[in-house]
């Protein structure tokens, strides 16, 4: 069964590569389309934010848990987040359980690095008591089903679990915390999004699918905030980019995280 | 969310013999069964039972690493079911609990009677359980719906296996037990069945119930699972019309292209 | 070897199933009798409590030991209890050095279930500060030679430990833990007992030896306390049980969780 | 038990020479050696040695997994030695500590020496040593059960091994130290030999020993283990007695049954 | 020494235009690189740069096991980046943390393209990068020295890859930064390059960068790897003839011998 | 290219071992002749102590890091220190990524011994509350290059490290420990050194190189004090020792430990 899967994906494989060359994708796509985008928020009720993602038959799911706990200690005054991504078995055959891999280690760095340099959470807000008590957030993505570009539907579930989160309001009484019933939203001031492009031969290509990151020779993912500053940038794979591909991948990036930003569901904000 | 107050109930049951959410004593919760919702995986299968929502992939039968582990006269079938982080009111860490590790066990158990292992020796069967949200009935939901992914992924199988708690609330047996009933009830009884062989594949309890409880709870499980069973069947039959849609449609395009 | 280990455990199993089909076993034992058991308590002196429990030639030893720590939050006046078991390499070739893995796990927590739903120990006795201080106490259970039916020798073994367990009594001055010298009996109130049965073909047999837990279909697991009420109960292995083996099962247990209590040996209780 | 209040002694010897347990300078503890008490085991030892308590299981010769670790010209030696979570005072987690590890690595070479390794190429010999209760001295122990269990499960071997640690208390030097000379005396020297080929196979040491000390200690050592091998030939030799006496008896009953 | 007190400089450049190491804009730090400096290694080298203490090994073309992880059509690359647990001012645990094993992965992915792998299927060729000392940009002065230690282990490469971090700093872009710039500053950018082909085998980015100042500070990388092949030549050279002088050495040495 | 070297070794094999029938070695070394040793202090800056030790083509890096943190309950006035050794794989191709495995525990633990049982940290001097706070010294061994005897290159590089060592000053105010700007020494007063013996079919060699301790029958390592005690001794490999090597390796030991002492550099001492 392993051998018909591999003589498949190498005649995949020089079909990718010739349609490319005259501007064409095996889903009838152009060269910078993305594939259909659909953002969900809310739907884990348990979870104190969540988002639902599918980017063509790629789905994940991003869940944020919050807990009170102590702040670095040279960022006395600010809350604290992590993210991490778990390949769950389920979502490709590649995939094996255990602790997250060098793959699933990088995506989570880079959604990571997204969110923080672009300062999309206004971390000062998550203190309580200053080098004592902070709020902690745990925004976790789940990949469900892995056909292609876990980058961008990952940042985009990210933020949008983010922006969907609710927190209590808390009271600080002779230096405890005490909870209050009064829930508000998670302070997000910016809403980074990533474009992820594969090189594979000498075209680039937006959003790629599995195929097409089975043949690609580099990936480059550029994160941009509202101000259209790149915030994020991560090549991948055991190719190469020219500068001309760099620049080019920004001017498109530039066009194109506007429009994935327009289909991001927003949390009513706390008046 | 874990920072809305849940008041713990008073009564479970009140005084009209309602539960909780609502229900009678006999009643299954709102049961949403999707087949084959994933592209990757060979089966696949989504359940929401109350506020569960479970999702399960079956991958095989395929090669094994290491190799010394595969059988010589069957498919080795493996279990995985692990909660998501989000899953539960406390972050759960993502490292696989002894309680997740005895599930997968259980399940596995479950759904073995039900598949013909010995036509795919040397092989491997995996179903990977991926608990989204969690509601109390976590492992009897999974064994339904991965029975619905197995057989999805076109696997022979003997029986389907259906699978439901009844637990012991306030002096009453009732038919799957919600998150509250499973926390401040005095007992759970999860229950799977080859419906049409009528053969246990899953029993496991705790609380005290005496004899006479366990068995009127049991009875009362069995009946559960005819019910389950006939909403497996339908999500079937949804699916099979599904993909014959599908593959007209796909003829209908590539006659199209030629 | 394994070879020939392999022929003769077929020929053993075609034995073992048709002497179960004449209600006889290899050993000479009726369907429904136990092996020899023999309990000792209090055989490890470092231990606050220990047994040592053979069943044929199963052997296992059981230790609690006690400490001082923090309750769970969600019950700050009760006391804490865990329970492990250890398939060491010793008792068995197919046991492997490391942690436990799903059939140590699946043990534990079985014995675990027994001793919580009856609630054979009195937590709340447990409790030295509500919410900061309580007694937790480690069961271990360590598998020595694996001749089949670890449940029953194993729930055994850890309630005689737990009988056999002596606590230092404590004083609690300005929140500071004083322990005193008197030693008590640690506060057990039930005693549960489970009997296992093994489905081979159509017929149940109580405590089976490993040869014919190599053959069998499924096991059955019930636990019951001294008012007959059923407080746990496991199927294992990859087939099915009928409902009449269940009941049978569970009339079965009901005598012989009583033969199996009296033997045994009680602690001096604290008076 | 952890909680009976231990006074830590003010002198480890009295004035007229004696130990904490009673014994003179030069003087074992009392030893109880039992072979072939598992079942299951290919070769099995018990040891008790003061308040030690150690069994012992050998498997072996037999097929290793992964196969790449197999020798071509001999047989692999493994060893494990570990101590239960009850066997000292503080509860000690599962998990092998460095200090098991390398007591695992000493006893491994203690014992190697032994056995006609070449022998049995390709296969591995697992030595598995379950410390149940310790009380000072446990790596001797455990060298001294484990020849005894690889005799009873028929390998070959060159020489029994026998071990045993002497000390340095109060000044004195002393043999077989106990847990408190251990704890609060000035140093421990555990020894192991062949005792026929009069081969060390086993010096450890810490503290602070003139070389003097050194040399008293050393000698004392080697004739504590002539001493530990006269009992582990007499225990070997209880254990053949038992198994001709157990073949009789089975042979006897065969009769019967035909 | 993590208890020197640095204070936090409260300019990072001066209005001289100069950083807190004295350097202008688009100086380098000084750098020193030693090839062939390890004896049991097929390969090495040894990079300081700033305060950064980098040592490299590289080991195969060789076999690998388990040998399902070979790849038919050519050598499978790994590379383990690692820090010394004193290398940075709070004690790292040796454990790899996951900084260690994204840097591991676009370390890998920035020498790749570089080494005709498809010259050696089945087999594995191993870097093992070791920061003794930290001090800003490891990454890329792992990658410069990654480079030599392949090629002095005879790896036939396309090219060599030289690598250096830009940064924004105090507004500013500048080159090479070093570790309170990194910190204290506004953004980062570590580039790789073949040199010779100019392609680009490593770019990452954190901070805010307009799409101007990115192109500024792409541009000054580019410009710093074609420093940094320089120095890399020169080394290679100067080991070179060592190599020679030792080759003629140990001619002279074996004709005397005999 | 194993099966070459493989065949090479077993040439070298014999050639070692005939060589040392006859008094000499594969370098030119007589049997009780050390390599050239380099010892050099403080060469990782960001370290509170370092060195940096050659020992012939063997080439190991020790960092000592401090940090303030707990007693052990049954020495609250007494520092804590670690020794902890990272076979890397940089240094040899049989080393593998990962924890430290037996080889480095054992070498990790008779460092540790050695410093330990000669008593050269003096402890009490770590202590800053008693109870609660004491200086922790982190002694981390990295083998960059084995070309054998890790054990006395180790003892050099540890002692030289901790000898380099430099700590601040504290100062305890209402409770809350202060760390001053003035650095002193790190209170080491003694210094222990190893030397350690391959024995080669009946000869004993001191400091094997790599290839003797491939072909030697055991190992043993002697460590000691200043005054000839004798602190710590390990044997080691699967052959046997007779009692008179032991006491001529005590005897060259003697002579050896006082050579190898001479070549630490000291740091200046905290008058």
């Amino acid at each position: 069964m392993q051998k018909i899967h591999k003589i498949a994906s190498e005649i995949e494989k020089d079909s990718i590569i010739s349609l490319a060359e005259k501007g064409k994708r095996l889903d009838g796509r152009g060269l910078e389309d993305f594939r259909e985008v659909t953002i969900e928020a809310g739907v884990i009720e348990k979870a104190e934010g969540s988002a639902y993602v599918t980017l063509g038959d790629t789905k994940i799911m991003a869940g944020v848990k919050l807990e009170i706990g102590e702040p670095f200690p040279d960022t006395p005054d600010k809350g604290v987040f992590t993210v991490n991504a778990e390949f769950v078995p389920l979502a490709s055959p590649v995939f094996e359980p255990g602790p997250p891999d060098e793959d699933a280690i990088e995506l989570a760095r880079v959604i990571d690095r997204g969110i923080r340099e672009s300062e999309a959470i206004d971390l000062e807000k998550l203190c309580i008591i200053p080098g004592e008590k902070v709020w902690i957030a745990f925004i976790d993505i789940y990949i469900l089903d892995h056909a292609g570009n876990l980058f961008d539907a990952s940042t985009l579930g990210s933020i949008t679990a983010l922006l969907n989160t609710k927190m209590p309001e808390v009271k600080v009484e002779n230096g405890e915390v005490k909870i209050l019933d009064k829930l508000v939203s998670f302070p997000i001031r910016k809403i980074p999004v990533s474009v992820t492009f594969a090189k594979i031969n000498d075209k680039l290509v937006v959003d790629p699918c599995i195929e097409e990151e089975h043949v690609m020779n580099a990936r480059l993912t550029i994160t941009m905030d509202e101000n259209d500053n790149i915030v994020a940038m991560q090549k991948g794979g055991a190719g190469t980019l020219k500068t001309e591909d760099i620049y080019k991948a920004i001017e498109i990036a530039k066009v194109k995280t506007k429009e994935l930003r327009e289909k991001i569901p927003r949390g009513v904000s706390n008046g | 969310m874990k920072f809305i107050k849940h008041e713990i109930p008073q009564k479970l049951i009140t005084e009209d013999g309602l539960r909780t959410d609502g229900r009678r004593f006999h009643e299954l919760r709102p049961i949403k069964l999707e087949v084959g919702i994933l592209k990757r995986a060979d089966g696949s299968a989504y359940i929401e039972q109350g506020r569960n929502k479970i999702m399960v992939a079956v991958y095989g039968p395929r090669e094994l690493h290491p190799r010394h582990l595969a059988l010589p006269d069957k498919a080795l079938l493996r279990c995985f079911y692990r909660m998501a982080s989000f899953s539960v009111e406390d972050r759960k860490s993502p490292a696989p609990s002894r309680r997740e590790i005895e599930l997968s066990k259980v399940i596995r158990e479950a759904l073995e009677p039900a598949i013909f292992l010995e036509r795919f020796p040397k092989t491997a069967i995996d179903v990977f359980i991926e608990v989204l949200q969690a509601d109390g009935g976590t492992r009897c939901a999974s064994i339904t719906s991965a029975a619905l992914a197995l057989a999805d992924a076109g696997i022979p199988m003997r029986d389907l296996v259906s699978a439901v708690a009844v637990g012991k609330v306030d002096g009453h047996i009732v038919l799957d037990i919600n998150d509250l009933e499973d926390k401040y009830g005095e007992g759970d009884m999860p229950t799977a069945m080859m419906p049409r062989k009528k053969e246990v594949t899953l029993i496991q309890l705790d609380g005290q119930w005496s004899i006479e409880e366990f068995k009127q709870g049991f009875e009362l499980a069995l009946k559960g699972c005819e019910q389950i069973y006939q909403l497996q069947r339908e999500a079937l039959k949804k699916r099979y019309i599904e993909i014959r849609e599908q593959a007209a449609k796909e003829m209908g395009e590539n006659a199209e292209n030629t």
